[in-house]
């Protein structure tokens, strides 16, 4: 025990930048940046909820009938799926703190794992909105699919479908790079980069990874649930 | 180690598992609840269910899986921060597009 | 003796190793603020250049010099140059970089990847924006409004938005740096009410970068989609709001002259204690004024909009706000003037370039509050008066402070001194050629004569050609400098460490620096500007 | 080059007073300041030179006087917050009399058309002393109308109208500028506004200027008619849509609740995008007229759903006899 904990220290000096004084400044500095950075993200995702706000607020039926053809049930599935994966982020990083790197790459892979399942139940919901022609653009179609109440504001209803596209959108890229960050943290993970003493990058990709949960949080009542118009 | 109560590594604080199992429940708990309510006509009242509901989310997000509740002062200055500029820009647009039906011709 | 000691010469950040890739791979904060002076520079001359071109053109009422649409690209490709690519990084990025981790007594900034990363960011960017305007220019003008710059415009918007957008996360990240630096890597003793207003000024311009420059990233990308894919969220045509843009694009732009001008104002807070020998008058006011204005200055971006149709009770409430965040910034210069009485007052060059400063920035802050009156904001808005306003905060203003930097910390940054001769000539150049240039800007932009024009009515031509002829001065002005600070290099006099006699730990080190900064983590133990107790010594350069 | 220098420009509106006189005041302000902040610069730099004054005396700071220079500007500013917006509430809010020009501008050009229905282009011909209402849209980019000698600029905005108003005081030829930046000819998309007294602008109205082909609300009911609008908006309470009669101006309470007044801006979207704001009590069933009818028109409809609101007008229409007609405050 006592030669693996010398062994940890060891990495963990290897890990010690020459600017900082020792690794706790190493440590609370880079969870500070992280934060900061998120903070930088949560403006960049600012700009598309006051234009989603602006319109939502002057094209009220317009994104009644836009939000009518999400699928609540993909949608609902789909949060369940990233909550899931941020309980196994969240219990990789308690595994790196704790030093159980094996336990730590276990669930980092089912953490991916749920990453990829979100972005393919997105994909089919994105497959369905294609094909139906609620992709803004030249192509753009709408029909409520009900006869006896024609789209009312098929013009601003394209708005909410762009907004709802450039939202989901930027939110699946964030996805992506999430999934190609936790896969880096796997195969650094595999060479034992990570200690009780050195596990930075893991905490920071967990803050990240949550980040994009909760961005998920705030979309999904936005875009599929607040809309929803009742009794017809 | 044993699994129990609150442990410290040798940095940073450890949250028990236990408790990330707990929040998991909640958090879907909340889910399958603003579905639901969303299936209900409450009126106005929708859309600030479902706001509380994303908030009280989001909150316990960021506070147990993203550790702020261990996190330094700053952090949470930071996260302040975001939300106070994020409420800037909202609520200063919407100064102009709640009033820009207002009239202009009170005195007449 | 002597002579032998500085033959070995000891080794600092410039001398510690050779070869490109030792540059272009460097983590070093000093090594990449020189990155960032050159590229800067080399953007400042290009931007310059479609100044001059804008300037020749306007010398006739008749558009004869060049066609319409090239002098439509000409003021837009001055714009985001100087904008995006100059004014934004040029404190923060070239003297910030070089000096706010030597001042808080740190060996480097929080994170040196991100540091050089954020200079490959600003050239990608720049690069991207260059080939835009390159391969057949930009004609929006830098504000990119919609719905002309969405469907109007047939020139390469798609590629300058993506070149704006690449360069904001440059800024994003120095900003990033700055307030982690500043928050951590503080060297012992040095408390939040010992730090530099330098690195004050560049802390409340930091939070407006991480906080501002997201949301016009964010806008751009819209803009790019909209002109790619035909949607709508901004135009009217399809349903959008032209004026959702302007709102999204100021929330941030307005904002960014603060990025502009906060550093230039740390700049001046030194020099100023450093040639009157003494502590800057209120400290703590000069220091908190910076965090005001880099909160109030984002409450107040619709002032840009008074006459573009939005409400008139949101007009109201930004014009409020508009003459708060005036009063921060009036505290200021009040606080610099009371810093000189009863001082002993020296007019190095740095010195100079602070009094024309301080005298531009209240020119050009006065007007500002012209601008922010409702009823006379309607007569003034797009017409010259505007370009005149803010090219006194902006070239008065920062560029000047930019100079004033240049030249205080260029002994730090090389170990040369610049000839002061030459120097001063310069500055007495840059102050009459500018205020030639653009003081009849205003009376132009009261008479109604709108920006962006490339033919004007004659009435309006005499004043024009002063303007152009006030800006050749000024062009001699910036030559100078270019010169005399590049034969310094070989030429100059050796600066030694404190070559001004001035306080902060930037000067406690050896000049250049070593590649660490210090060779021991210094412990502060005395206030910011302690000038009191700075062993008197006459200034034996420049003289 | 020399011969036209002037250095202040025309003042031929009543507000252009008004704006020129919180102008003087803020030159004289910031003369002040700036006089002021240079004097004492100039007064500190030479009396207290290193060679005079070796030896700094150091002050910390105080408290009074950041206050005083604090506050005093603080209260400076709020006269001038105080005065500029009571120019900017005048110049929102046109009189109700006023004669009305209705401003398609066009990359780039500006096209006028009166209310009798004359057409002007580039030239915008008004009475001296007549208040006069510009209804303005564009039909691509954003424009500005500004004509500096009555110290007023609007922007004109694609897809809604914006207005500003002016009241002439001087005959004169003025510049009218575009001072949005709208393209390629936008330094070339200026006119002219020509103040006529009146007797000279009756002749010139009635000398057939400009095509007239009867007045703008007369071509709207004709369009109303063209386009079968008066199938639903019919002028008793039996059509599928509202009764457009006594409309204009008024209050309108939607089907969500918001109540919102029937203006311009209401009548142009309501055509153009009908499900957007509906009227409580009538059901989503107007087409849009998107595409159809051009900036011109829709000015002639509008102009015509204004005129139902000021007389009795006659006509299919308009046989609303219990409708009483409030709307003739002046």
């Amino acid at each position: 025990m006592a030669t693996s904990d010398m062994g940890d220290i060891q990495v963990a000096e290897r890990a010690l930048q020459h600017h900082f004084a020792d690794m706790e400044q190493q440590r609370d500095t880079a969870s500070f940046g992280m934060w900061m950075f998120l903070l930088t993200e949560i403006m960049f995702f600012g700009g598309l909820f006051c234009a989603y706000l602006v319109y939502r607020a002057s094209y009220y039926h317009a994104f009644v009938e836009g939000s009518q053809k999400m699928n609540i049930t993909l949608g609902a599935t789909n949060t369940a799926v990233l909550i899931c994966s941020s309980l196994t982020m969240a219990l990789g990083v308690r595994a790196a703190q704790m030093g159980k790197p094996k336990l730590m790459v276990i669930l980092l892979l089912v953490t991916i794992l749920f990453g990829f399942g979100f972005l393919g139940i997105k994909a089919v919901e994105y497959h369905e909105h294609w094909v139906n022609h609620e992709f803004p653009g030249p192509s753009f179609h709408f029909e409520t699919g009900d006869p006896a109440h024609p789209a009312t504001d098929p013009q601003h209803t394209e708005i909410y479908f762009s907004l709802y596209w450039a939202m989901t959108g930027l939110h699946a890229l964030h996805m992506v790079i999430g999934i190609g960050l936790v896969a880096w943290l796997v195969i650094a993970g595999l060479m034992g980069a990570y200690t009780p003493h050195y596990y930075n990058p893991v905490e920071n990709v967990g803050l990240y990874w949550h980040f994009v949960d909760l961005v998920w949080i705030y979309l999904f009542p936005m875009l599929y649930l607040i809309s929803k118009k009742h009794g017809g | 180690m044993a699994e129990h109560k609150e442990e410290t590594g040798p940095v940073g604080h450890i949250a028990p598992a236990k408790l990330y199992v707990a929040i998991w429940a909640i958090l879907t708990a909340l889910t399958l609840t603003t579905v639901l309510v969303s299936l209900v006509d409450i009126g106005p009242l929708n859309v600030v269910a479902a706001l509380v509901i994303a908030t009280i989310k989001g909150t316990l997000v960021v506070l147990f899986f993203m550790h702020l509740r261990y996190s330094p002062k700053l952090t949470m200055a930071t996260v302040v921060a975001a939300m106070f500029w994020l409420f800037l820009l909202l609520s200063l647009t919407m100064t102009d597009y709640l009033t820009r039906a207002w009239p202009t011709n009170l005195g007449h | 003796m002597a002579t032998a000691v500085q033959t070995v010469e000891r080794e600092n950040y410039l001398n510690s190793n050779y070869g490109i890739k030792s540059w272009l791979l460097t983590t070093d904060h000093k090594r990449i603020a020189v990155l960032y002076l050159i590229s800067i520079t080399a953007m400042f001359w290009l931007g310059g250049f479609f100044a001059m071109m804008i300037r020749l053109e306007l010398l006739t009422p008749a558009g004869d010099l060049v066609s319409s649409d090239t002098y439509n690209k000409l003021f837009t490709m001055h714009g985001i140059i100087m904008v995006f690519f100059f004014l934004i990084p040029s404190v923060p990025a070239v003297i910030g970089n070089f000096l706010v981790p030597l001042m808080v007594g740190a060996k480097d900034l929080a994170f040196p990847r991100v540091n050089l990363l954020s200079w490959y960011l600003y050239m990608a960017g720049a690069i991207t924006a260059l080939v835009a305007m390159v391969t057949g220019g930009v004609d929006t003008g830098w504000t990119f409004y919609t719905p002309f710059s969405t469907t109007y415009s047939n020139t390469h918007v798609i590629g300058a938005a993506i070149g704006i957008f690449i360069a904001g996360f440059s800024s994003i990240l120095t900003g990033l740096n700055f307030i982690v630096t500043i928050h951590r890597m503080r060297a012992p003793g040095m408390t939040w009410r010992r730090l530099p207003l330098f690195c004050w000024s560049n802390y409340a311009a930091a939070i407006i970068m991480v906080l501002g420059t997201p949301v016009i990233a964010i806008t751009l990308l819209l803009v790019a989609l909209e002109r790619a894919f035909h949607i709508g969220v901004f135009n009217p045509q399809l349903g959008g709001d032209p004026l959702l843009f302007q709102h999204l694009f100021w929330f941030y732009s307005h904002p960014a002259v603060y990025i502009m001008i906060l550093p230039g104002m740390g700049v001046i807070s030194e020099i100023v204690a450093c040639f009157s020998r003494k502590r800057v008058f209120g400290y703590e006011f000069v220091a908190l004024a910076s965090i005001a204005i880099a909160v109030l200055g984002f409450l107040v971006w619709a002032h840009h909009m008074f006459v573009a149709g939005i409400s008139v009770y949101a007009a109201l409430v930004f014009s409020l706000l508009s003459y708060l965040v005036a009063i921060p910034s009036a505290v200021k210069v009040f606080n610099w003037t009371a810093t000189m009485y009863k001082g002993s007052i020296s007019y190095n060059t740095p010195m100079l370039y602070a009094f024309g400063f301080i005298g531009l920035f209240t020119v050009g802050g006065l007007t500002g509050i012209f601008l922010s009156s409702l009823g006379l904001d309607v007569h003034v808005h797009d017409t010259y008066f505007v370009i005149a306003h803010f090219h006194y905060v902006m070239v008065g203003g920062m560029v000047m402070a930019y100079m004033a930097g240049l030249h205080f910390w260029w002994p730090k940054m090389t170990g040369k001194m610049y000839p002061e001769a030459w120097a001063k000539l310069s500055a007495l150049l840059v102050f009459v050629g500018f205020n030639t240039t653009f003081f009849p800007l205003f009376i132009l932009g009261y008479m109604g004569s709108p920006r962006r024009y490339h033919a004007y009515p004659p009435e309006f031509q005499v004043l024009n050609v002063l303007s152009t002829a006030g800006a050749s001065i000024l062009a001699v002005g910036y030559v100078l400098p270019m010169i005399y600070f590049v034969w310094s290099l070989r030429y100059g006099k050796d600066a030694g460490p404190n070559p001004w006699n001035a306080t902060g730990l930037e000067w406690m080190t050896s000049s250049p620096p070593p590649t660490h900064n210090f060779d021991e983590t210094p412990v502060v133990t005395w206030e910011a500007y302690d000038y009191e107790h700075q062993p008197q010594e006459e200034i034996t350069v420049g003289h | 080059m020399w011969k036209n220098f002037p250095l202040f420009p025309e003042r031929a509106s009543a507000l252009a007073w008004q704006v020129d006189g919180l102008y003087f005041l803020l030159i004289a302000v910031s003369a002040f300041f700036t006089l002021l902040i240079f004097a004492a610069i100039f007064f500190f730099a030479v009396k207290y030179r290193r060679s005079v004054h070796p030896q700094a005396v150091q002050i910390e700071g105080s408290l009074p006087l950041e206050l005083a220079w604090t506050l005093i500007p603080l209260g400076i500013c709020m006269i001038f917050f105080a005065w500029g917006s009571l120019i900017y509430f005048q110049e929102a809010r046109p009189p109700k009399d006023a004669m009305e020009v209705y401003v398609v501008a066009k990359q780039w050009m500006w096209k006028f058309e009166y209310e009798d229905g004359q057409r002007d282009i580039n030239q915008l011909h008004v009475p001296v002393g007549r208040d006069v209402k510009m209804i303005m849209s564009s039909q691509d980019a954003i424009h500005s109308f500004f004509v500096p000698a009555f110290r007023i600029k609007a922007d004109v905005l694609p897809g809604r109208f914006t207005t500003t108003w002016f009241r002439p005081t001087k005959v004169g030829t003025y510049h009218l500028f575009c001072s949005q930046y709208c393209g390629t000819n936008h330094s070339a998309m200026i006119g002219q506004v020509i103040v006529m007294d009146p007797a000279a602008y009756q002749a010139w109205m009635s000398g057939g200027a400009g095509s007239s082909s009867g007045s703008l609300a007369a071509n709207g009911q004709q369009l109303f008619q063209q386009l079968g609008c008066a199938t639903c908006h019919r002028s008793d309470t039996q059509g599928r849509g509202p009764n457009l009669v006594g409309l204009f101006g008024k209050p309108v309470l939607l089907d969500d609740g918001r109540t919102v007044i029937a203006d311009e801006n209401y009548i142009r979207e309501s055509i153009l995008n009908p499900g957007a704001k509906i009227i409580s009590g009538f059901k989503p069933i107007m087409p849009t007229f998107q595409g159809q009818v051009s900036e011109e028109n829709l000015m002639a409809l509008v102009a015509y759903v204004k005129s139902l609101a000021q007389t009795q007008p006659k006509g299919e229409a308009g046989d609303g006899s219990s409708v009483p007609n409030t709307s003739k405050l002046q």
